[in-house]
């Protein structure tokens, strides 16, 4: 059990929680942290698959790594844009809350 | 001769995760918000300090050892400030529940 | 065979192709040049004169002519036979009386330019079922004459019109779908995408799904003839209609499902079993027809029914040919469903000049309708009775030969019944305009005389085979039956209840409920699918759901 | 001629500059002459690769995959991009201030997020790296919510939160799908992945990586029964904007969701999964078609349409993955005609009902009666396009119907031609609702004084008769269509 | 022994992530959710990807935290759902599903280490990740560029003013807290050099643009905090010139590329080095200056006289 598949499975859990957060979440707040949460796990998943794919010298498969850094800047632009529309939902009728 | 500094390092280093714990003690029991920022700052910054100063052997090369002091500098000022900004805003909101409890009968 | 059948009486000089192509392209002109505002105020009148091409092709084109209108992929084809023949002819004799009719009628309604729009694009599409040979074509038709004919039933915008219309549509709609299902299970029997409906049909009897394509097809064309059960829109849709509209719609509209069931169906190979169906239900429809047209109060209603009634017969005479597997048969049930389309189209027309017309008036009219509905009925030297005498060919003197002739005392009693209430319908002071006297007089003469001419071609006897002496004994009984009937009940002041139109209809008030209840169940399951949870759950259980089938 | 692959992507985003520095007049019309340009591109690649028959292909920074990222454009990609292009171009267009008008129509971010929904189509379209087609389809998300939310209203705004955040649940699983294939195979490109995939059957982890990014996609392009975010953000967003999601928004998460199946799975796998995806899509037409008939708003009664129109792509995956290979072929061109004609119907209807509203003031049905007297060209336009929905002739609706039937009946697959027969039945019943309605006068005789807008109308016409156009493709599976199928890249050893 | 740090460090962020979602406050869950980013950029830096830590710790939950906190701000707490126990246990399937997805990966881990490693050479980089992210995939990183822009263009869309004028609204009423014009003094400075290093030791040590554009928009923000520095206007046009010169400078680099070497987005041969820098520049700056701006809002108009 490397420990790359330790953080692997880390991830897993990671997914697990993001999903429950997705599942539960009555607001849109939660539903985002739900989101980055789940995001977050898959992107230690292809860690990990980065780091079971070193060799030629290199501590970790680079690809995967260069992926993922493209994939945070995403998933924070998404975040951004999420809490930008819940500022102004917020602002534009009083109660953050709403229904699906 | 590093068993002396293994030695000293394990000691600070415990001496300074005692420190962290009572730190976390503090923020779990203590009543309110200004009480709770005082035991952080106080007790995490000296358990830094000294686990810190406990690792400092280990550090394989010189730059290493500078670089985790400046962390702990960082660590130092940014404590500092942020304690004193939180400590106001805590007492702001205090203040306008206070007021918001005294409108509602 | 028959003369007019094959070899055109008159030779004329535009080529015959273009000829088949003008019947159609001219009333689409028309249609378009109602966008042209200048063009708007000329068009209601040029309506008579649109159906011309139709009617000298009808005469003049050498009949088996096939034109291939566009290449390959789409094999556009136009193509006149016998009963496309007299069916195009008859319908442009209706049209261009009908139109003549219109014109006067509509002169001072305001919505007559969208009239005329509906007006045009109906006899286009009506014009264009007789003519093309390609089923893609025919669909493309068949759609254009349908749900044109919605703009004629709309046309007053009055409540019961909006109800008969939306009736009308859904079923148009319903019709199209068993037409689509048919006409792509014939289409795969033959190797092209698109084939002639002869080569179609040819594949029919040995298809795999050839129960399931005589099914549909079945459907889907008796639902536009009218047969019981799919008859309801037909009293409603025509006796809202305008007058000139109802008689277009009961006369030529009606006659799409005619040309389909005769275009889709083998003329010549005995179809075991649907044969036998088909003239059950064209009886069923025949007495049922009458049995309710003789309780309605109001001529155009009676009338509808009696056109539900009549296609009865032309499905009986159909479903006969079919069983018997008789070559030939089909000309024989155009030839009456012509002689129908003149006659009911004269009727209406008649109606609505006694409507439009002070009493004394009206009772003159009465009287043009009475010889009429004779002649419908088949009384002895009237065109009707060729027209009984011809289907006598096709239908033996079996069981549905019997019932056949006895429908004809039904159709009597029914004629009397609509003469009677076209006496009654004078309710007007001034009298009618004179544009619409013309054309309803033209028509029933026309109406009259035509059957005449056709007898002979179409059937290969000689006239005076009709008026043999037993061929009047046969004819006679039936009429006279019919109009004692008539005798009785008026004097007892037809006591007959009115049965509401859409007659069984009303009787589906369960399946509305039950349609209400679909889509609130549907509404319900979307809202609860709609909520966040539900739908984050309904992903993940999809992606399971697809990695355990996905192996 | 693969340098058109690189135009087609990079050239929409030429446009945000001027957007960007100068004024909103100038910027409208670099972005319609850029998106105008980007059509051209399109159509150029679509006769490039018609022509020559073959693929075009380009490796970016000229570095051939697994290490660098592929460009290709087969027949089936190429008719999606002269698609998007051509409705992009004349939305933009549509929704330009009229000449000399004063204010604007739509804001300058309309223009700006409609550029990057042309470059991010086109990369959907071409990209053959799944992450690559991964960022493009985030690309695609953040371009068309701000979409919805044009106007600021409340409603608007709480549609786009729901349709932002299941759009990222998708594209999260879509990544982990990805992630997993990388964790596989350790290259990202169609046409290696299908070579390795052809040497040894896939275990079940493939299956389910497949199944995720499926999952994900369905999710973005909402299919039954995923759809809860498309009615609100559809019927709220203005309708410029609504004519643009519906018609080719959606469009690239279901073209991506038949390369999965069609060009990347094997063939048992996507026989197996196809039933599931099937009956999804059996489940759109019938349900969102009958709900669509219970709205009483015309724009919601247009998306819910949309959704149920989605559904016939479902149908298509059992009958393309058939045994025999003509009635896959003809299922697959009946679905991807489908695709094409109803983007073009839909983007028509939605303009129609936009003009309809405003001459109206609001889009209630039961108020919209005489509508044929008083805008006459939209109503023209919606019915034209409705026509190509309910599959009347000519129009490329009926084509791909007939299309869809006929391999149905052949494959033996009775209950997908009773559901796109049912399909048409109720789109008979949301289309002729509205035409119905127009025909008749209003009770009381008051019809609103304003009056269409002629050009924009004309647009909307145009459109429907693009649809009606479609019918006249023969009724026989396209070659244009299975140009460049199976993928694979020339020149390279697999 | 590390075995036992992984775990452990593992069931930490774990942890961190179930206390931010369950968490019913939500300025707790944010907190919580901060927490999780630091311990994820551990994780990170575990799994010997130094480049994917500082991104994670900058922008998953330094930045992402502001934004959230800014979010969180006023949100009255939400009721726990109704069906929390099912999906809990969905969550558990998903996390046990994925568990065995990842167990069941292929033993000899397919890799492209090796053709990178190969490749890296041509490039004059050092650091294999800078040298995929900007020589091997610059498609990628074009293209998010491009959704950063968008991401702007979309907070800005939200704006009621639809041809951008003005200010945003201020981050806070009233002035400043002068302890925090004390750290932003002291600090930024240091920000500033450390993103500075970050960005020249990019090309052959851990760091690169990303990660610089980071850390300046991080001591931007301090700045604007502090009231140190003006809030930007949205429609000030040196301000937008600098927003395009990320996305537009590549995409410029990369027509330069075809124009040189043949292949769009490659690099002239032998100027890689220098235009790789130039290139890296533009682009920090761009992604200083959008996540500075996406963090401040949407310009709230003219302002009222």
């Amino acid at each position: 059990m490397s420990d790359a598949m330790l953080y692997a499975l880390a991830g897993a859990m990671l997914a697990g929680c993001g999903t429950y957060g997705l599942l539960t979440a009555g607001g849109a707040l939660g539903r985002i942290l739900g989101f980055n949460i789940l995001g977050g796990g898959v992107f230690l998943i292809f860690g990990a698959v980065a780091r079971r794919g070193a060799g030629a010298g290199l501590a970790a498969d680079p690809v995967p790594q260069a992926l993922v850094i493209t994939g945070i800047v995403v998933a924070f632009c998404a975040t951004a844009l999420a809490v930008a529309l819940l500022l102004r939902l917020k602002a534009a009728d009083g109660a953050g809350e709403e229904e699906p | 001769m590093s068993l002396l500094l293994d030695a000293v390092t394990l000691l600070l280093v415990s001496a300074g995760v005692l420190f962290f714990a009572a730190g976390t003690l503090g923020l779990l029991r203590l009543p309110d918000p200004l009480t709770r920022i005082h035991a952080l700052t106080k007790a995490d910054n000296v358990g830094l300090a000294l686990i810190v100063l406990g690792l400092l052997p280990q550090a394989g090369s010189v730059m290493a050892g500078v670089k985790m002091i400046a962390v702990w500098a960082l660590a130092q000022i940014a404590s500092g400030a942020v304690s004193q900004v939180l400590a106001e805003a805590a007492t702001l909101e205090a203040q306008i529940e206070a007021t918001a409890r005294e409108k509602r009968p | 065979m028959s003369g007019f059948l094959t070899t055109p009486p008159l030779p004329i000089s535009v080529a015959p192709e273009a000829l088949l192509l003008l019947a159609i392209a001219a009333p689409l002109a028309l249609a378009l040049a109602m966008l042209a505002p200048g063009l708007r105020r000329l068009v209601p009148r040029l309506l008579i004169l649109a159906p011309l091409p139709a009617l000298v092709a009808a005469v003049a084109v050498p009949r088996g002519m096939s034109v291939l209108v566009a290449p390959y992929p789409f094999r556009f084809t136009l193509a006149l036979d016998g009963s496309g023949a007299l069916l195009l002819g008859g319908a442009a004799l209706l049209w261009m009386a009908a139109g003549a009719y219109a014109c006067a009628y509509m002169r001072k309604d305001p919505a007559r330019g969208a009239f005329a729009t509906w007006w045009a694009l109906t006899m286009a599409g009506s014009f264009a079922v007789f003519l093309v040979a390609d089923v893609a074509s025919f669909y493309l038709a068949y759609a254009l004459v349908s749900f044109s004919a919605f703009g004629l039933v709309t046309h007053d915008d009055t409540p019961e019109a909006r109800r008969a219309g939306n009736l009308y549509l859904a079923l148009t709609v319903l019709g199209e779908a068993f037409l689509i299902a048919a006409f792509v299970m014939l289409a795969s029997g033959t190797s092209e995408a698109n084939p002639l409906i002869r080569d179609a049909v040819a594949a029919l009897p040995t298809s795999p799904f050839r129960s399931a394509i005589v099914l549909l097809l079945l459907a889907g064309f008796t639902l536009k003839m009218g047969l019981f059960p799919l008859h309801v829109w037909m009293p409603l849709a025509h006796a809202v209609a305008p007058v000139p509209g109802s008689a277009a719609l009961s006369g030529v509209v009606v006659k799409a499902g005619v040309i389909g069931l005769l275009r889709f169906l083998p003329d010549g190979v005995a179809l075991p079993g649907w044969g036998e169906a088909l003239t059950a239900v064209g009886i069923f429809t025949a007495f049922y027809g009458v049995a309710l047209g003789v309780t309605q109060t109001h001529p155009k209603r009676a009338l509808a029914y009696s056109t539900v009634s009549q296609m009865g017969v032309v499905g009986a005479v159909i479903g006969a040919a079919l069983a018997s597997g008789l070559p030939g048969a089909f000309p024989i049930a155009a030839f009456y469903a012509v002689n129908h389309m003149l006659l009911k189209g004269a009727m209406f027309l008649v109606a609505g000049l006694a409507m439009a017309s002070a009493p004394a008036r009206a009772r003159q009219a009465a009287l043009i309708a009475g010889v009429l509905g004779l002649s419908l009925a088949g009384l002895p030297f009237t065109g009707g009775a060729l027209a009984k005498y011809a289907i006598k060919i096709v239908v033996p003197d079996g069981i549905a030969g019997f019932l056949l002739t006895l429908s004809a005392v039904g159709s009597a009693l029914l004629m009397a019944r609509y003469a009677v209430l076209v006496t009654a319908s004078g309710k007007e002071r001034q009298t009618p305009p004179g544009g619409i006297l013309l054309p309803a007089l033209a028509l029933a003469a026309l109406a009259l005389a035509v059957p005449f001419a056709l007898f002979a071609p179409v059937t290969g006897l000689p006239l005076a085979a009709a008026f043999s002496g037993d061929a009047l004994a046969k004819g006679v009984w039936p009429v006279a039956l019919g109009l004692a009937l008539a005798g009785l009940l008026a004097w007892r002041r037809w006591p007959l209840p009115e049965v509401p139109a859409g007659d069984i209809l009303h009787a589906m008030g369960p399946l509305a409920a039950l349609w209400r209840h679909t889509l609130d169940l549907a509404v319900a399951a979307d809202a609860r699918l709609r909520r966040w949870p539900v739908a984050a759950t309904a992903l993940i259980a999809l992606a399971a759901l697809l990695a355990v089938v996905a192996r | 001629m693969s340098a058109l692959l690189v135009l087609a992507l990079t050239v929409p985003l030429l446009g945000l500059v001027p957007l960007l520095l100068a004024g909103p007049r100038v910027g409208e019309r670099a972005a319609l002459a850029v998106l105008a340009i980007g059509a051209g591109l399109c159509v150029a690649v679509g006769v490039a690769v018609a022509l020559s028959g073959r693929a075009l292909q380009y490796f970016v920074a000229g570095l051939a995959p697994p290490l660098g990222i592929g460009l290709r454009a087969d027949g089936f990609s190429a008719a999606m991009m002269g698609m998007s292009a051509l409705v992009l171009a004349l939305t933009a267009f549509y929704a330009m201030r009229a000449p000399g008008a004063g204010a604007p129509r739509m804001p300058p971010a309309f223009f700006m997020l409609l550029l990057a929904l042309a470059s991010a189509l086109n990369l959907a379209f071409l990209a053959q790296d799944l992450f690559t087609l991964y960022v493009a389809l985030e690309l695609l998300t953040f371009a068309a919510v701000p979409l919805v939310c044009l106007d600021g209203k409340p409603g608007q705004l709480r549609a786009a939160m729901t349709y932002l955040m299941f759009a990222l649940f998708g594209s999260v699983l879509y990544l982990l799908g990805v992630v997993l294939v990388y964790g596989q195979f350790g290259t990202l490109d169609f046409a290696r992945l299908s070579a390795a995939l052809a040497l040894a059957p896939p275990g079940w982890s493939f299956g389910a990586a497949l199944a995720l990014m499926s999952a994900g996609l369905m999710a973005k392009a909402a299919l039954f029964p995923l759809h809860l975010w498309l009615p609100p953000a559809h019927a709220g967003a203005p309708p410029a904007a609504s004519a643009v999601l519906s018609a080719v928004v959606i469009k690239a998460p279901l073209f991506l969701l038949v390369r999965l199946w069609a060009d990347l799975a094997p063939v048992p796998m996507a026989q197996a999964a196809a039933p599931v995806l099937a009956i999804c899509g059996a489940g759109a037409i019938l349900v969102c078609g009958v709900v669509a008939l219970a709205q009483v708003r015309l724009k919601l009664l247009i998306a819910y349409s949309t959704a149920a129109q989605i559904g016939y792509l479902g149908l298509m995956f059992p009958l393309a993955a058939g045994a025999d290979a003509y009635w896959s072929a003809l299922a697959w061109t009946g679905g991807t005609l489908h695709l094409v004609s109803h983007a073009f119907s839909k983007a028509a209807m939605f303009m129609a009902a936009g003009l309809i509203a405003e001459v109206f003031g609001h889009d209630r049905l039961a108020g919209l009666k005489g509508a044929a007297r008083v805008a006459p060209l939209s109503i023209a336009a919606f019915g034209i396009g409705g026509l190509s929905l309910l599959g009347l002739p000519p129009s490329g609706g009926f084509t791909a119907k007939v299309m869809l039937l006929t391999s149905a009946l052949q494959q033996g697959a009775w209950w997908i031609g009773v559901v796109v027969l049912a399909g048409g039945l109720l789109a008979g019943g949301y289309v002729l609702r509205l035409l119905v309605l127009a025909l008749q006068r209003p009770e009381d005789g008051t019809l609103p004084a304003a009056r269409e807008c002629g050009w924009r109308a004309g647009i909307a016409l145009a459109l429907a008769f693009g649809a009606v156009a479609l019918g006249f493709l023969p009724l026989a599976p396209l070659g244009f269509l299975s140009i460049g199928r199976p993928i694979a890249w020339e020149g390279l050893a697999p | 022994m590390s075995l036992v740090f992984d775990a452990l460090a593992g069931l930490l962020v774990a942890g961190a992530a179930l206390a931010a979602v369950t968490a019913a406050a939500p300025r707790a869950a944010v907190i919580a959710f901060m927490g999780y980013g630091v311990l994820l950029g551990l994780a990170w830096a575990r799994l010997a990807a130094p480049d994917v830590a500082l991104t994670e710790i900058a922008i998953g939950s330094g930045i992402s935290g502001i934004v959230l906190l800014r979010a969180a701000a006023g949100l009255p707490a939400v009721p726990p759902a109704a069906n929390r126990a099912l999906a809990a246990a969905i969550s558990v399937a998903v996390a046990l599903g994925l568990a065995a997805l990842v167990l069941a990966l292929p033993e000899p881990a397919p890799s492209r280490a090796a053709d990178a490693a190969a490749a890296l050479p041509a490039t004059g980089l050092g650091n294999p990740v800078t040298g995929v992210l900007l020589a091997f995939r610059a498609l990628d990183t074009l293209l998010e560029k491009i959704v950063l822009l968008l991401a702007l263009v979309g907070v800005w869309a939200l704006a009621r003013d639809p041809l951008w004028r003005g200010r945003p609204e201020p981050l806070f009423a009233g002035a400043a807290p002068a302890p925090s014009a004390f750290l932003a003094r002291v600090l930024v400075p240091i920000g500033v050099l450390v993103g500075a290093y970050l960005l020249w030791a990019g090309a052959d040590a851990p760091g690169g643009a990303f990660q610089s554009g980071a850390t300046l928009a991080a001591m931007g923000l301090l700045a604007l905090m502090a009231g140190l520095a003006p809030l930007p206007r949205a429609d000030d046009r040196r301000l937008r010139l600098v927003l395009l010169a990320g996305p537009f400078g590549l995409l410029a680099a990369g027509f330069l590329g075809w124009a040189t070497a043949g292949a769009f987005l490659a690099f002239p041969p032998g100027f890689e080095k220098p235009v790789i820098k130039i290139v890296e520049i533009a682009i920090t700056a761009s992604i200083a200056l959008t996540l500075i701006l996406v963090v401040l809002g949407p310009p709230a108009g003219e302002e009222r006289p």
